[in-house]
């Protein structure tokens, strides 16, 4: 860990602050992929059943 | 004047609704649409009319010819009767809307505003608003709706004598509007069967 | 084209006195204003030129909801899209009967909220002229940002986040006119800048308005 | 063979398919490398202490906040000009990256604010500008959401992200005109070379913001995925059941 | 009643996001504070807290709008007073729904806001505090005047007109909490005043805006 | 059940509408009120809905017994089919919504946003929420507008079942319901005269 001096505080909030909004849209992105793939394969499989 | 619609095929909120509807209209005909519920006679007209794009096919000769009337007529609840059609028919570019007035039995309404009018009322001047227009191809959609017998009378009369100076008409309606010489088109073969590709606006993710 | 500025207008005049009404919000917008920050002179006429800018900006803003929206509701727009009128005249029209029943009335009306803010003597003019000169750009944005949201269901607040970004360089430069009037400095540059916008806007966005309500109505 | 043929969605899945895994390994390489360059890697400035470190966040995201805007920009008149889905969605797939990057700059420049200027926010042009920016996101995306139709919420959108260009350009002048600032000038040598950053925060630095731009792309090409299988599914389930 | 306040949550989410547009207005307004008085840090810490109640005041005002208009509109209403359900209780809950989906939002995001506007250290939890006891009675006068209006159209902007001069207590008290905070000065006086305004019309209120919709249906 | 209207006079608008109209409705029986256009049946509808007050006369029985269904819908165009009937059925006590689905066959719609139904479906719905409403007299204001030949006979079977069960329904309309045993009211003979005075609800300034 480098020495961050009396702006400790500010430099690890602006780090975590940034990674976590990052993680968030990572994680909802991801999230929405899957439920997107699934549905997609269910409407394919509903497809194939009515055919 | 004369309408051709070529095999046009149509979606509503991306979904095919119907495929290659054909038919042509001439002067003094009057063609009513038939169909169930839910089977894309709003959808037809809205497109003839111009007011949403169609999947494929042509409509030749509806530019500028068309007065539409839908499922709302188009009125302000806060002028009068006369006003409403006044400002229609100068949008129209018409001045005179005695004629209108007298063929749907407004006078007495005339200076009512229109808000404060009947369900049937409402409608008669809805209808009264295509005589002002001067033109000459009528699209309506569901025109008798909330009429009495007497105003479907009025209508039927209107009608005629529209075509009879060489207007034609073209209406959607589930029920009789009492006109004695009209063809009729029901739509029903024309519905985009499930399963065909049969042109989805969405066509290219499938 | 009379004939739809007329009925607009009409319709303003009956419709629970649509011409009054921007003003009375302007006026209680300006009222409230020293209700909230507090009633000392010298703070309400330095923020006074701001304060009626920004008041006259939300008026605006409120009546724009219903410009087209009515409109659309009862079939009237369906009806105009089939007119021989093109939708681009059409939606000017109705921008400046916006700005007629808005616009100018909260111009002529400013001033005298000015005494109730304490502005600077030298500021009215200043005042008058900037919104006179920005407020049909206020109005013209609005028909585009009405255009925008015309079908969606309470779409009001909608079109107030999307007009409102786009509002922001005419109230810069608008208030800053106003600003510099009161302070006595020059204000010729923004008030060029200004004059540029509003012509721009009029000469240019009805055509964007236009194409948008086209897809809109589909 | 020429880049429309990606404007088919199977064919832009295919290869958003293929390309990915190196996007994304390419992207935390670049990111993960640059931050622990730049956190562990760097000295303090002799101004600014410890506080330097965190341009490794935010001049990166600022730059990919108006490249977002940029990009979401071209591919709108793609579609308008050219009417291919991929590039709608492409727009839409961009929007929330981009507001989440306007976000980081913003956040990152206030808590740099707080020791740098004693204040956590001023009306300095380029953070007002941003701010500015962040709106017209919010904007694009409400619009996004409000309209049901997916071809005319393409439109609708396309055509505000045109007309919200060109008042984004005014207000950034105006903005200028307003009020002269306090903010630093840019640094990233574009044409010219001539930068104002010391060589060694500037080469994690770079490294950073090619990270955030591979990460960019990455999740673009996925959201987009996404959104070209939801309008599938969609465009499926319309062709079945039409439910009447 | 819970199957009424699920809709119109529902309703808020679905509807373009009504959640968060009350809170993007909020935000602009406090915006646009700065392009119309200048961006002079000092003069905006001083009239940081009047204006962020005023900001929020106005958010509340655009989304009443629609609070009952669409259920008018669309028939809603008439069958709602047919319903076993009493109509006070329906208002209630209606006011409840507009709190949770407009005030609630702009109580959490006031603090952030705060920053833009250079609002002094000690005056953060006075403003969320006041607001957060305010918001309440913005929703229920609120409620009352769109039963008054409903019914008209183009009632916003008349909605506003009447709403505006009923929002002035809650308003003083509220912006003088706010401002005394701000200042570091005793608020508790101003802050029990606020508590009592809200308790009271949440309390009787619904009675009042219940009768007038009774009326405003025929 | 029954509702006893007697001697009840109408005013819309300040106008004196109808006068003296009075009529018994009981379990199982439907009343279809004829009239033109304008002769007061919306007016009179909502008077006994309680929607608006009557300038005399008396209304008997109606209270918690009825659920009306005007010109307009009541539907949320944002939510689906299924969930504005839950949310009609929750105010009013009930659980259930696969009866009123079933009984205009809905369910095929049931997910679809009730704001892209065509009229006719969007009429349906409207329709089955008088199912939801557990509430023994319905009072129908044109009921079968824009409903094709199949959805008039699920209507008619519908109000056969309500009648069946205890019911009692009131309707104005000007089309044929297809109901086979109703009784029919013409309210043309209670219009209220103009120069009689009737009863203006200005009657303190005459
Ligand atoms: C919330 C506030 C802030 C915002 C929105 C903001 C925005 C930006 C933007 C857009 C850039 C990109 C410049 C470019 O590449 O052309 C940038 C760069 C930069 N910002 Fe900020 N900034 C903020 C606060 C700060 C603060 C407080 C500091 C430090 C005192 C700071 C220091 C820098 C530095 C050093 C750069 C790099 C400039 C360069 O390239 O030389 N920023 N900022
Ligand atoms: N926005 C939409 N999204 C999806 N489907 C829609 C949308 N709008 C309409 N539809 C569907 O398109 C089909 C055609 O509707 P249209 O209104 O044209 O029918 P119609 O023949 O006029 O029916 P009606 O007789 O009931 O008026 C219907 O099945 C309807 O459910
Ligand atoms: N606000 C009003 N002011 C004045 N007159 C009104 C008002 N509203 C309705 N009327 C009039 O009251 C009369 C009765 O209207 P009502 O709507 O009850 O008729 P209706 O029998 O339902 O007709 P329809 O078959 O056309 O629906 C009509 O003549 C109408 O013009
Ligand atoms: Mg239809
Ligand atoms: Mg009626």
């Amino acid at each position: 860990m480098p020495e961050l001096g009396k702006y400790a505080v500010e430099v690890l909030s602006a780090y975590a602050a940034s990674l976590a909004l990052l993680a968030v849209l990572i994680l909802l992105t991801l999230r929405r992929g899957r439920a997107a793939r699934a549905d997609l394969r269910r409407a394919e499989a509903e497809g194939n059943s009515d055919a | 004047m004369e309408l051709h619609v070529e095999n046009l095929s149509l979606a509503r909120g991306g979904v095919p609704v119907l495929t290659d509807v054909s038919f042509v209209l001439r002067s003094g005909q009057a063609l009513i649409l038939r169909g169930p519920n839910g089977s894309g006679k709003t959808t037809l007209l809205r497109t003839i009319a111009g007011l949403q794009p169609a999947l494929r096919g042509q409509i030749i000769g509806a530019e500028d010819q068309i007065g539409y009337a839908g499922h709302a007529d188009g009125l302000k609840a806060m002028l009068t009767v006369a006003e409403n059609l006044t400002f229609w028919a100068e949008v129209f570019g018409q001045t005179d809307i005695t004629a209108a007035l007298d063929a749907y039995a407004l006078h007495p309404l005339a200076d009512r505003l229109a808000g404060t009018l009947s369900a049937g009322q409402k409608r008669r001047l809805g209808l009264a608003r295509l005589l002002v227009t001067g033109r000459p191809l009528w699209v309506l959609d569901e025109p008798t709706v909330s009429l009495d017998t007497d105003a479907v009378g009025l209508f039927a009369a209107a009608v005629e004598r529209h075509m009879a100076e060489g207007g034609a008409a073209l209406m959607a309606t589930h029920i009789d509007l009492g006109l004695t010489a009209a063809d009729v088109l029901d739509i029903t073969p024309f519905r985009a069967v499930s399963g065909t590709r049969a042109g989805a606006s969405d066509e290219a993710f499938l | 084209m009379t004939a739809l500025l007329i009925r607009d207008l009409r319709l303003a005049m009956r419709a629970g006195g649509g011409f009054g009404l921007a003003l009375a919000f302007f006026l209680i917008v300006v009222v409230l204003i020293p209700f909230s920050v507090g009633p000392e002179a010298s703070l309400l006429s330095v923020i006074a030129p701001g304060v009626l800018w920004l008041g006259a900006l939300l008026s605006c803003l409120l009546s724009l909801d219903r410009l087209l929206a009515i409109d659309f509701e009862d079939g009237t727009l369906d009806v105009l899209a089939t007119a021989p009128l093109p939708l681009e005249a059409a939606l000017s029209i109705k921008a400046l009967a916006h700005w007629l029943t808005t616009g100018l009335p909260l111009v002529l009306a400013a001033p005298v909220l000015g005494v109730l803010l304490n502005l600077p003597g030298q500021g009215y003019l200043w005042l008058v002229a900037s919104l006179a000169l920005g407020t049909p750009a206020l109005s013209v944005i609005g028909t585009f940002g009405a255009a925008l949201t015309v079908g969606i269901k309470r779409g009001g607040l909608l079109l107030s986040l999307l007009v409102l970004p786009l509002y922001i360089p005419t109230l810069i430069f608008g208030a800053e006119v106003a600003r510099r009037g009161a302070q006595g400095t020059d204000a010729t540059t923004p008030l060029l800048m200004l004059a540029g916008i509003t012509l721009a806007t009029i000469a240019l966005l009805p055509f964007a308005s236009a194409s948008v309500l086209r897809r809109g109505l589909r | 063979m020429s880049i429309w043929t990606y404007a088919n969605p199977v064919k832009f899945l295919a290869l958003s398919t293929r390309v990915q895994p190196w996007l994304w390994a390419a992207a935390s390489i670049a990111i993960g490398v640059g931050l622990v360059w730049g956190f562990f890697g760097t000295p303090d400035d002799f101004r600014q202490g410890s506080t330097v470190k965190i341009i490794y966040l935010h001049v990166p995201s600022a730059l990919m906040a108006i490249n977002a805007w940029f990009m979401m920009l071209v591919t709108s008149l793609i579609w308008l000009i050219r009417r291919h889905h991929v590039s709608a969605l492409a727009a839409k797939a961009a929007a929330p990256v981009g507001v989440v990057m306007t976000l980081i700059a913003l956040v990152t420049g206030a808590i740099w604010g707080q020791p740098m200027w004693g204040t956590w926010w001023a009306w300095d042009p380029r953070l007002t500008s941003f701010l500015i920016l962040f709106l017209f996101y919010l904007g694009y995306i409400a619009l996004w959401e409000a309209i049901e139709d997916p071809d005319t919420a393409a439109d609708l959108t396309s055509i505000l992200c045109l007309v919200g260009s060109v008042f984004a350009v005014l207000s950034r002048y105006a903005v200028q005109f307003w009020n002269q600032g306090l903010h630093q000038g840019t640094s990233v040598p574009v044409a010219t070379g001539g930068r104002t950053v010391a060589d060694v925060f500037w080469y994690p630095l770079l490294l950073s913001m090619i990270g955030f731009a591979l990460l960019f792309v990455a999740l673009v090409f996925y959201r987009t995925g996404t959104e070209i299988r939801i309008r599938r599914a969609a465009a499926l389930r319309a062709r079945a059941g039409r439910g009447l």
